[in-house]
């Protein structure tokens, strides 16, 4: 399962090493307190869920062809979170440094780009909205 | 024949629900449903083409031919991460 | 303190996120069982203690300037350890992803240019030998 | 004049001490101490040019001119992470 409506466990992704691994990148997107200077309190996230956990998996399986020495796992919140709380996170173990990095920072990217999830910030004064990255290029951010 | 349609986030307000079922012609193309919601839907006009689709939960193009049961989706910006 | 003689505490290093936070990168080193085609059983680190704070102080102040937006964590840990075992962990959290992968990618980089901190190899057969970057390139994996 | 000289990793292994201290001449350079370690240390000698060194816990470059009481190393490759 990649989607959880529970806070997600980042102690559990970091079990991932095994002894031929030298490197973990771990990656972590946090709920932030503005957004294209917008205040924000709190964000809603909702999955199109069988189908963000098929395109998650499509993406885990292209990752390994990518990059065929790291081992991957993510985990994608969903319901409502607050300033602070971890939305997604992705582990990236593998022998050495480089393609750990390069192998989480693709699979955020891959994320944020694919798999069908969308956001609906709250402001302090009420309001409310969905985030377009198409129409708001930061709001692709973290 | 008959489909399942399901409406997410920005999408599903604008419409009003998140799931429905709808008859369609034979051969009916994904950018022909998406023409027939733009007729109920006034945001749904303003897209100059189709948004990404997907059919029994994979994306598929606009010309894809919709075929009885299939569970189709169109889907808003994503905005995951 | 940078160093650490006990195991290192990756939940306090991600304890760092401010409400303008939105991504958080960290890296963790951890000790393989194999270096260039050898096998290892246990790693023991061994830092010039005062120097190797002094030059992390340096580097994190180094860091903070090329990365004004990034807050960064560090630890190296010294002493014997095992397979498995986290040897260096740092820590990159920012508004946006983007800098908080390249602060913490350049910070690992930059530790294992400069610190004064040696590891010694010890081998199933019982051999051991110091680790030399310079004449062993992937000696300076992870 | 006294200086203070730290060994570590092989190199302290090659001398077989960790600390010692040092009488050298007013203006001694550091690369004219490493020349004075290569006498007593054949591994040091297999060094074309003198390793990175610190004084008083700073990378300095071999051209330095030592000063009473300094904390002097010369440091093996280092490879932490």
């Amino acid at each position: 399962m990649y989607l959880t409506t529970s806070p997600i466990d980042l102690a559990a992704l970091l079990l991932e090493a095994r002894p031929g691994d030298g490197a973990l990148c771990l990656f972590v997107g946090v709920v932030r307190d503005e957004n294209d200077g917008l205040r924000t309190t709190a964000i809603q996230y909702e999955a199109y869920g069988p189908m963000a956990e098929a395109e998650m998996a499509r993406l885990a399986d292209a990752l390994s062809r990518d990059f065929p020495a790291v081992t991957i796992r993510m985990q994608h919140r969903v319901g409502l979170l607050s300033v602070g709380e971890a939305s997604v996170a992705i582990a990236a173990v593998s022998p050495h440094r480089a393609e750990a990095f390069a192998a989480c920072r693709a699979a955020i990217d891959r994320v944020k780009a694919t798999v069908p999830i969308w956001k609906k910030e709250f402001h302090p004064d009420g309001s409310s909205g969905w985030v377009d990255p198409t129409v708001s290029p930061s709001g692709t951010d973290p | 024949m008959r489909i399942r349609l399901l409406h997410f986030a920005s999408f599903r307000e604008a419409i009003g629900r998140d799931e429905e079922s709808r008859d369609i012609a034979d051969g009916t193309l994904v950018s022909e449903l998406w023409a027939v919601l733009g007729g109920e839907v006034p945001l749904f006009r303003r897209f100059p083409k189709p948004p990404p689709a997907a059919v029994n939960r994979e994306y598929v193009s606009a010309d894809t031919v919709l075929r009885d049961g299939d569970e189709v989706a169109f889907l808003p910006p994503v905005a995951g991460g």
